[in-house]
Order: C-alpha cells, then structure tokens, then sequence
C-alpha cells in the first residue's frame, strides 16, 4: 500500500512536471509573438525564422551536451528512459526505493524523462531573450551559430554552478545553502543571463540604421503589430505559471502543493503590479498610455518574482512587481540614451529587471543575503558577458553578424528569408 | 475634359461622393494617401522617444468630367468637403486629352 | 498512512485548481484578441491596453479588498501562505484536521492560495465584458476607473450573497440550497453581471459616430482583423474548461472526477451547438455564413451552459448551446434595431444569453426553481446595473466619459494611447 | 484505504486524460491560425470559419454516431454520465470493482465523460487536415457536408477497425497485438487518413487558378499572414503534447507516468528535429531560411513521432523528426510539380510523413512489423481515400464542390461568407 | 511626352504589363486604388445590418511615354485589360510637360 | 501652376521633404506605390516555386508649386533623391490650370 502512494506520488509529481514544461514550452510562442510585434513588418519573418529555430536548436544542443555539462544528465540522454534501470520493473523498484529513502515529505521524486523536459524549455527562453534584442539587422544564420554555442556551453556551464550544484570552475561554490545565493526560478540564472548574452550581442552589433539620429536624437521606431505583442505578453504571462510554478520541483504534499499555490499566486500578482507600475509611469513621463511599456511592465514584475516567488506575501508581491514596472520604464528610456538598440526592451526587462529580482530575496528570504546575491550576479554575468562577446566576436570576424546596410533598408525578411510576412498588405 | 483633383479629409469621403451623386457625377477614383501641409501632425511619443508624425491620412478623389460641368463638380467637392478646418485640403485641375473605355473603345465624353 | 492519502488528495485538488485557475487567466487573452478583432484599426491599441490594464486592476483590487467582501478571505490576503497557520507544519496538521473531519468523499480541502488564484480570475472575467461593449468611444482612464470600482465592491459584494453565502443587504439569502437559485459557474453571477455593467456604460455613453444613421439605419462597422477575433474565441473555448471545470471544486475521488469529466464535456458540446445553432441561423437571416456570428454562437453556447454544466446529458448540452447560438444572433440584431451599439456583441452573448443559461438549470437540475432563478437574476442584474448606473454617472459628471468627436475620428488609439495598432500599414 | 488509492487513480487518470484534450482541442486553434497564415488574404474569413464549423460538426456527429461506431460508445451518449451505473453510488462501486480487476498496476480506469472529451478533439484533427488542402476555392457548404460524412462515417469506421479492436469489414483484424500492426496516437489512423480524404477532394476539385502555367511553371501564391502560421505551428506544438501524452491511457503508476514523460519529451524532440531537418534543407535547395518550411518541419516531426513517440531514445526521436523534416520539403516541391495544389502542405505534413511516421515503428518497437505497418496504411488510406472520393463526387454531383471563377477571383471571403477578414487593408 | 493613366481591374495587371513589354513599355508605376463607377459594389450585411460595399478595387497603372508611341501603348492595354465585363476601366491620357531621371539627371524622352 | 510627381525610393522622403522645406514647399502628397522600369525586381522562391517580384515598392511625391520656383523644386527633389543607383526614379511635370483651397474657397497661388 505505501508503494502505492509513492506510486501515486510519483506520478502527481511527474504530470505536475510536465504540465509546467509544457507551459514553458509554450512561451517559445510567447516570445515568437512579442518580438514578431515589436520590430517593423520587413524583418517580421525573419525574427519568427529565428525563434522557431533558435528553440529547436537549443532543444537538441541541450539533449546532445547541454544536460550533461549542467545535471550530469548523460551525454545523449541514452538512458533516460528507464532513468538507467535495466528493465521497467526495475525502475519501478528503483524509484521504490529511492522514495522510500526521501520519505513522502522528502525530495521529490519523479520521473527523469519530465526533468529534462522541464529543463529544455529553460534553455530555450535564455536565448529567446537574445533574438528580441538583436532583431532586425543581425545575420541568421550567424545568430543560429550563437544559439548553438550558448545553448550548449554557455547557459549550462552558469547553470551547473548554481542549480547543477558545482563549483565555479572548480574554485567556489555558488549554489543555495552554502553561500546565501538563491535563484528560486531564474531571475538571474535565465533572465539576466540571456539579457548579458544579448548585451554582448547588441554592442558589436550596433544600432539599426535610422535609429539615432546625428545629433543624438533617439528616432523611435515603431512596433508594427501591437495586437501580436499583446498576445506574446499573454502567452508569456501564462507561461510564466509553469516557469515558476515548476520550480518548487514537487508537488505531492502537502507543503509542496501549498507553495506552488503561492507561487502561482504571487507570480500573477507580480505581473499585474507590473501592468500598473508601468502604467502609471509611462502616463506620468510620457503623457499617454504607453502599451508597449504596459507589455514590458507585465514581463518586468514576472521577471523580478522569479528569483523568489514563494515566500513574500501577495501584496508584497505586487509592489515588487510594480517596482519592476517602474524600473523597466526608466531603463528603457536610459538605454536608449545610451545608444543601446533594443528593439523589444530585452535587456531592461530580463537583464535590469532580472538584477532587480535578485537583489529584493532577501527581503522575505532569509536564506540569501545581499553579499551573496550580488556576488552571484556578477558571476553570471561576467561569464555569461564575456563568454558571449568572444563568441560573438569570433562569428563577426569570421562570418560577419550584420546584415548589410542595403539589405536592412529593404529589410531582413528578403535577404535572409526570402519571404515578406504580410506581402500583400503595402507598406 | 478635366481632371479634378480633390485632397479630402477621409471621413468626408462619404459626403462628397453623395455630392457628386446629385450632380449626377458618379464615376470617381479614390486612393489613399499622406498629406503634409499647414496641418501638422502631431508629436508623439513612443516608448519616451519624441517623433512627429509628420504625415496625415488623406483621401485622394480623382473625376474626371466634361469641361463643361468641371465647375459644378469642382463647387460640390468644396461644400462637402468643407469642415471648416485646417488641413480640409485642396483641388486641383488640369487637363484631359483623351479618354477610352476599355470594355467598348468608346473615347472621350462617351467614355466617362 | 491516511494522512498520506489526505495529502495526495490536497495536492491533486490544489493542482486542480491551479490549472483551472491558469485556463481561466488565459480568457484574458481571449478576450482581448476578440475585442482587438471587432474593433476598428484605429481603437486597437486602446482595446488592448484597457485589456491588459483591467485584469491588472481586478487582480490587484480583489486582492486588497475584494476577496475579502466576497469571501471574508482577509484584507491584502496577509495570512494567505499559510492559509493563517503559524507554521509550515502546523498548516499541514490543521489541513490534516480539516480533511479528516470532511472525509475522503467530503467537501474539498485544498490550498487557499489556490482558491484565491481561481477567483481573481473570475473577477477579471465579468470585467472584460465590459470594455468589449463600450469599445471605441470611451476615455481609457474613466473606464479604468470603473474598473476599480466593479472589481473592489461592485462583482463582490453580488459574489457574497450568492458563492460567498451571505445575505443580500443583510436581508435574504440567494445561495444555493436554502432558495432553489443555482448558477454553477457564473452565467448570471460572471456573465450577466458583466453584461450589465456594460448596458449601464453603453446607455450612458451613446453609440459610435456614424453607427446609426438619421433615419435610423443600421450601419454596419465591420472588425478590423477576423483572425484575432477566431483566435480570440479559441482561446475562450480553451479557457472555458478552466471556468467551468474548476467550478465542480473537487477533482479527487470518483464522483467529483467524473463531474469535472462531464462538465468538459458538456462545455464542448454547448460551445459546438452554439457554433451551428448561429451559423444555421445566420444563413437563414442573411444568406452568408457569417464568421462573427459563428463566433458570437460558440461564446453564446459556453455562457448558456455554464449555469450547469454538469448534469445535462451531452445531447441536452449540445441542444442548449444551440439555442444560445440562436438566441445569440436575434439578441444582436434587436439590440442594434434599439440602438444600443455594442461592438462586440457582449451585451447579447453574456447578458442576454446568461439569463437564459439561468432559466434553464431547473431542466435538469432538481435543487433549481424557475422562479428562483428568475428572482436570483433580477436581484443581480439591479444591483450590478444600478449600482453601475451610479458609478458611470459619477464619472461622467466628474471627469467625463466620453473622448471628443474629433478624437474618435482619428482613432481612440491617437488621443489616449498616441500609438496606432499596426503604424506601417495605411489605412 | 485500497478504495481510495483507487479514487485517486481514477481521479488522477481522469484528470490526466481532460487536461491533454484541452490540449488537443485547442490544436483545432492551431490549424486555424496556420491555415489563416497560409492562404491569400481573400479567402481567410473563409478559412476560418471552416475550421470553426468542422470543429463543431465533428464534436456533434461524434456524439450522435461515431463515437459508437468506433467505441461501441452509446449513441447519442445518454449513459455516459454515470457510465451506465443507475446512481452515484453505483458509479463509485462499480469504478472499484473494475480497479480491482485491473489491479493498481493494470489497465487504466477513468471517467468514460473523459474519454469521449479526448477522442472527440482527435476527429476534429482528422477534418481539420482537409480544410487545409482544399482552401481557396471549395465551397464552404459542401466542405461541411463533406465533413459530416468524414466525422460521423469515415473516421470511425477505421477507427474501429485499429484502436476500435473490430474486424475490418468483419475480415480481418488491424488492432495491435493480434496483427503487427502499432499505431500508437495516430500517425496513421488521424493524420494519414486525414489527408487520405484531403488528397480525394483535392484531385476532384483541381487547383487555384492561376497556381500552375500553361507550360507548366509553379507560380507560387505566398501566404498572406505568416505570423499567423506561426502562431498556429506553435499551438499545434503545443497540442501535441496532449495528443501524444493522452495516448499513452494511464498516468498513475510510476511505469506509466515514466511512459507519459518519455512521450512528451521525444515528441518535442522530434518536432525540433523537423524544425532543423526542413531549415537545412530548404538552405541548400532553395538558398533561403524558408519559414514556412521550417513549419512545416515541425508539424512533419510530429507526424512522424506520432505512431511511436514511447519507445524511441530521445536522440533517435530527434532524428526521426530531422528525416521527416527532409521528406517534408521534397514532398511538398514534388507534389507541386505533380501540380497537385495543396495551399498549405497538408497532404505532405499528415499524409507522406504519416506513413513514413508508421513505417519507423519497427525500428523501436519490436510489435509491429514493416508488412504489418505496410498493409495496415494501406487498408486506411484505400478506406479514406475511396469514401471520401465517392462522397467528395457525390456533394460534387448534386451540388457542386468548387466556386466559380468570378467568385475566386474575389476571393472565397465575399462570394461564401460576404466578409473580408481585414476590410480595412488595401490589397 | 504623354502620360497614359490605366485604371484596370486587379487580376489583369500581369496581362497589361506583359502586353506592354511587348510594346518595348517598360517603365510603369502602379497604384492600388478603389473605384466607384457603373460597376456597382455588391450590398452585403454585416451582423444583420445592410450596407453597400460601394468602392470597387482597381489598379491604376501610370505610364510616361513618348509621344509617338502614345496610340500603341493605349492600344496594348485597352486590349489586355479588355474582359467584356462592366467594370473593366478608363484610360486617361494628359501631358508632360518635362521628365527628369533623378539618377542622372536626364531629361524628356532620355529620362523614360 | 505645375504639378511636379517624383517617383522615389521609400527611405528617400524624408531627406526630400526637408530639401523642399529649405525652399519653403511645405505642402506635398505622398502615395505608396509599386514601380517597375530598369531596376528589377529581385526573383525568389517561395516553397521551392520561383516567382520574380516584379515590382518595386516606391513612393510617389506630389508638389504643386508656382511656376516660378517649379524648376527649384525639380532641383530640390533631385538632389535629395538621388543615390547614384538604379531605381533612384522619375520626375514627370505637367501643368495645373486651377487649384482651391477647400476650407477659404482661395484659387490658384493663393491655395497653395
Ligand atoms: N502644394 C501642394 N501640393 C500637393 N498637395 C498639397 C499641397 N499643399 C497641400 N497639399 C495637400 O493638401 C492637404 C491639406 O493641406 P493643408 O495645407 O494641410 O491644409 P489646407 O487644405 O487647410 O490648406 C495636405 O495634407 C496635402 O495632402
Ligand atoms: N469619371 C471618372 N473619373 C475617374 N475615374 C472614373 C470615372 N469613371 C469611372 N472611373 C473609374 O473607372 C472604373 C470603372 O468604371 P465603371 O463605370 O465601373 O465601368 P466601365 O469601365 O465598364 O465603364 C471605376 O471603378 C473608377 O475607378
Ligand atoms: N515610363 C514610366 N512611366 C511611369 N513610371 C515610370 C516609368 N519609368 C519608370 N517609372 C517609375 O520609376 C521607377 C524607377 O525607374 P527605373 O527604370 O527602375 O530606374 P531609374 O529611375 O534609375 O531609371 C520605376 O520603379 C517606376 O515606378
């Protein structure tokens, strides 16, 4: 009878992977549909080209090599299916006995097969934060060479030192308990992670033609399809149930089943401060109801639980996240001072905001302290900063990352799709 | 014959093809356009970066009618375009040489 | 070892809800790409945004004080994580408590986190009617405003007399049981309600320039972007199981398992009925398959069986959403003969529509009386609709409701977002 | 104590099998979306309400009739709510008896109300194929007719001959086990068939004018909206989960739950192999990173993984997935030149990837065998094919199938549904 | 030098081009625009209420054209565009005064 | 009066506006357009099918100007337009016989 429970257990435990996974899964769209909004109809092809294929790469890099370097997963997954066992019954018995040993309030266990699947989806939204910011006037196929370098070193390699539990090169450990560091979900592990890659990125790449002006004038460049952007937003947001929502990484108790609850609660409240910090900001700088800001609220207050969405209160929550809509706003505007081109404001949302959530955990956890944090994001970045600007920097000496400047004004989708999104509307 | 040319606000569209219509003027074409002139867009912000939008949505309306009752057409383009504001747009006339209706080689008057 | 089925039973429950919960947080996107689909292209941003800022707000207000009027579930939900315990495990023994004392068959025990994240979406619901109906033509801020007003007391107090199980204005009870009014879901108590507050708007606020002619013609606005409105209703249908199927409140034993079972089923089937009910209706009326219509009728078939879904055979389900799907297009075409401009059609499909899903629960459910569920009706539709009245009047006699001629000519996306939905395309 | 370990089995499994039909439901979006992207903007209303219709069609002439046909189901399902126990009571004591007999271990038993909700949205799949193929230029009417016959006849005839366990015709047996024959979730028997039935309506209809030269020159009509198609590749993705996952029937034990996890994780694997293979071999035949291939890619991948998504290690899934990708292209240029004009590659993606998907199932699964998967496609494609040959020429004898000349040249949009899906673009 | 102005129906663009190519006509611009003439929109309803879809879709092809081949140049799209359906368009012709090619500068018939 | 129309590249206008703004022409209409002439459209595959796109998306300026400054404006629209590459477009000039003004109902150079 109590291996039926566990059998039970197991197999909550397992959908409840699965289920989340998927909804990560899921924000591939999300992604797809908000950076397809966000840039100008001529380089709408090839931002969806990029993120359907940056999503597919990074689902096999990490399978061949990427869940090795980070879990010790197996090189090729080989043995996932029967998680190493040699039989079905034996892994019955195995996970038996595993579960036994956790006790019903122990570790999770579940299947290994929905752990990668969990993970995979991970990887995918790091680099989905890459393309956004590189839209309109970087090579595909140059950027499809970063995903595959990122996907299977760069992400896995900061990943291994924080969830994987290793040493940082050997040298320090990073990961929670021992040093105060916590990324509950990936505020920092994922967010500020893709947004460094992309940073990187963005500075050898330079501006879009037309975007600022010689005087220093910031010369906007509209989104030409809001109604997409929203949905991306959505789609996002929904998705972001199963990114945080899974992170608590068992569900069948019920402590386990309470802190899920609270996750999915606190990560919808943060997200609706953010709607509103947003909101309010944009109105009181800019005059007007700034939806693109309000899109980038909600990302910004999902982006800033992240890091810990189960220990503060639901109002905490909010006013974290609208915080984060705040925050957003102005760093958009300041980036774009600074020359920095960020078509969809990837860098500010996951990269500023991604800071942000790391730094605000030990306000309600007290696991982590402010050292440790700031530590540990200086970590990540610095790794994920420069590993990325010498890749990048070896594809542009080698390939070239910019399209051409003829090829941009007619826009990405003829040079690098040959494939207009809307060729019957005019433009 | 002449060709008017009338730049209109787009939502007078309706009002003046019915003003046309009474004249008994029911042929025209309409093109969709930008108009820059002493209606100046407005500014605008998006996300905090300021830009004009320098071009405003006009309705181009072409007809071309016998000389003779190019003045009457040119007359019920102006009262029913009219809104009294700026940016309400412009006429302009010139001429035709020559007209052919494809479906019957017809030519000129009889063409229109 | 009983105590470990009670927590299984706790997390499959909680997780129940949570994915019910997520489903329903999904209709937010629904809604918003219906109504950005029915709109001109020139009111798009501004739908959107009201969208995007509303559920933000329902969020937000149902938290600080809404849950707790409608619930009694505590101000700012302070004591939500541990659902008031003092500790981790005393929550777990009080839950223990709570579930041996309901018994495995009882009553659900579940995580009040969950609960809450079930009912805000709720709220969100009722108020996404609402901006379909006034689209176009009305002040984004004032609407917001309402907005606040509808989600903090207005849906809650009316959700207290009915699921909250309090006596309306301390004077007589409506709630299931004692008064023979049923609304499984919420056709009267989410649907109608909604639909009400927006007749209040829509009768103070007039209809778009140019809809009704001086000799009192219909002219038609056609929607901008049909496939956003497809999509839009997709996702409802999708999000609808969630609605409905959360709304049975327990998924773990056999009886409340099979309901859940039944009740997506039936929701399928009346959505599929409403689909064909309005097509064939629209092809007699008008001589075209009318997609608007088709969509209106699958909407129509969900609301009308969301007053019970779970004790129709399938047949009858179907048969029900059938009847909405034609109810569903002669509403329309009335309302417009009596000027009453809704845009999107959400006055006849939730309102209309949602008193009938009322007066047909006592066809297959005995705890129902036709004359309750008129009475129930009648009491929610005064309370929302007048108390509606008040706050829209109050609004437009303060700050005004309304965006000049001017503006609504250029588009409300100009004067209150400064920002067109798709820039490049002409118009 | 047993009883309600088997409560929640029932309950679990139950709940397992709703929330993958919601997700196979909401593929019915999925095809929407993408059909919508890949036709001309003049017949996307009418597409769109197509799909909208089929699916509603399919989930009523399912639950008149097919559902019995294939699954000795009821017709019109009128016991399903109790499964034919005469009370609640029963129902509970008659789903534990059925669990003892099966044993914890054993055969699944679940909620038949979820059984039917997850069978149903497979039918709509199936139909769904064919409003692809024949776009454009058949008339919606007799579309739908059509798709009375498919759902209520065609489908579940050969359903009932494979996962129906019935003689086909009476003759022979095709259901696993006894034959060789190992169709796991429907490469074969939904997705084959599928375009078995588009492929008859195809080559009676012919193609869209102006699609082929006189001398034989391809002249491509691109889609007209492809972040829709996106949009709808990404969705079916997603649907796919539950498509494949449900179809494992059982997720309460750990074999079970482990079978289910291995399922979604080699599904997604294979849909990112289709991405990859389609991308690289567009590039080196056509020169160009072909978006709309790279979509289908992913739909061939899934395809292809469908007939066995349990088995395979997740690296041969992946390469399972590239193959198909590969055949997908040349498929999909080589029926061109054959000048069968399918507008978006449905008989390719369902059809010639659905028997490459079925012939790879000896690979990994030792029940089946290549005769055994041969004659199995053929008895189902002959089936399809020559049904929905005799009913496409009947409807096309009594009331015509294609528009006319006129009306394609307007677009089907006025002529079937007198509605642009974008009125206020120029085209 | 002449400029022929073609308002034809959408689906004939290809014919009309190709019949100018043979005329050795290369140069054209094109427009989309909506026409409002003896071809009737067709009434439709939308949501149950009536209205007439009144502006018909139609191409406009502006071509500049030496004088002297002005008559084939007409002749070439008056027979292409040609369907013997109401609705099938106009040709206006009118003067030009003076042609530039911005690229080099030249001018009148150098510049076509 | 004349009617200057220039056939430009798109990412021109705005470097032709401000060249006629210089010469105080404040007053323009813009059409989308598709060109074909010597710069060819580029040929593409679109699932494995080749199709040339044969037009080129363009920009159609209209100025009309007094004759007096009509050969400043040519000027104007020339220099600012000009990229040295194929496709940089035409200037075509013809006459306005009368031009009003819609919202005063002023004529010929005062309406413009
Ligand atoms: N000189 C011109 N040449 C061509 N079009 C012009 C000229 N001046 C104005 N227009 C067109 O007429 C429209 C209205 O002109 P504007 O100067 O704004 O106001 P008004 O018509 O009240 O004088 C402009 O938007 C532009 O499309
Ligand atoms: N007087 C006119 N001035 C300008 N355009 C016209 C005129 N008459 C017709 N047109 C254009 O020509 C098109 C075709 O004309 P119509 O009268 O419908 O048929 P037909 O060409 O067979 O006479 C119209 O849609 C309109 O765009
Ligand atoms: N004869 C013509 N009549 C009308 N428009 C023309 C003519 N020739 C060219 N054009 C327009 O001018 C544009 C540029 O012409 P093109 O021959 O491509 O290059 P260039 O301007 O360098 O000579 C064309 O795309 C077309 O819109």
């Amino acid at each position: 009878m109590e291996a039926q429970i566990f059998q039970l257990q197991y197999a909550i435990d397992t959908f409840y992977f699965l289920v989340c996974g998927a909804l990560v899964m899921w924000m591939a769209a999300g992604f797809s549909m908000l950076e397809a909004g966000l840039v100008r109809t001529k380089s709408t092809t090839e931002i969806l080209t990029k993120n359907i294929a940056l999503f597919a790469i990074a689902c096999v890099m990490y399978l061949l090599v990427g869940y090795d370097i980070m879990y010790d997963g197996g090189m090729l997954l080989a043995d996932i299916a029967l998680d190493g066992a040699s039989s079905a019954d034996e892994l019955v018995s195995s996970v038996l006995a595993e579960s036994s040993e956790a006790g019903f309030d122990g570790g999770s266990v579940y299947s290994n097969a929905s752990d990668f699947f969990f993970q995979v989806v991970f990887v995918a939204t790091a680099m989905s934060i890459v393309s956004g910011a590189v839209a309109e006037r970087m090579k595909l196929w140059s950027f499809l060479l970063f995903t595959v370098v990122m996907t299977s070193v760069i992400y896995p390699m900061e990943g291994s030192w924080t969830w994987g539990g290793k040493d940082v090169f050997g040298m320090f450990a990073l990961q929670v308990g021992d040093t105060g560091f916590s990324d509950f979900a990936g505020s920092g592990i994922v967010h500020m992670a893709g947004a460094a890659a992309a940073l990187a990125g963005v500075l050898l790449l330079g501006a879009r033609k037309g975007k600022y002006g010689p005087n220093g004038q910031v010369k906007p460049i509209p989104g030409a399809n809001l109604p997409l952007a929203t949905l991306g937003t959505f789609i996002l947001w929904m998705g972001w149930f199963g990114f945080n929502g899974g992170s608590v990484l068992k569900l069948g108790d019920i402590s386990n089943a309470n802190a899920v609850a609270m996750v999915f609660l606190n990560t919808n409240a943060a997200a609706a401060g953010g709607v509103i910090g947003a909101l309010l900001t944009a109105r009181l700088l800019f005059g007007k109801a700034d939806l693109t800001m309000c899109l980038n609220g909600a990302l910004a207050g999902l982006v800033a639980i992240t890091a810990e969405p189960s220990t503060p209160t639901p109002l905490l929550a909010t006013l974290f996240g609208a915080a984060a809509g705040i925050i957003v706003v102005y760093s958009i505007v300041l980036l774009d001072k600074l020359r920095i081109d960020d078509p969809v404001g990837a860098i500010s949302v996951h990269g500023v905001v991604g800071f942000f959530g790391l730094m605000i955990v030990p306000l309600t956890n007290d696991g982590a302290s402010f050292a440790a944090q700031a530590f540990g994001a200086l970590v990540i970045f610095a790794w994920v900063f420069i590993a990325s600007l010498v890749t990048w920097g070896l594809i542009k000496a080698i390939v070239g990352i910019r399209i051409s400047d003829e090829e941009e004004y007619e826009g990405a989708d003829v040079s690098e799709c040959g494939m207009e999104a809307y060729p019957e509307f005019t433009r | 014959m002449k060709l008017i040319t009338a730049i209109i606000k787009p939502h007078r569209l309706e009002e003046v093809r019915d003003a046309l219509s009474i004249e008994n003027i029911s042929g025209l074409t309409v093109t969709e356009v930008k108009g820059y002139g002493r209606q100046k867009g407005h500014a605008e912000l998006y996300r905090g970066a300021e830009y004009v939008v320098a071009f405003v949505p006009k309705i181009k309306v072409e007809i071309v009618v016998e000389d003779s009752i190019a003045s009457k057409a040119i007359d019920a383009v102006v009262s029913s375009a009219n809104t009294n504001s700026i940016g309400d747009g412009k006429i302009f006339v010139s001429t035709i040489e020559h007209a052919v209706r494809i479906r019957t080689g017809e030519i000129n008057d009889q063409a229109l």
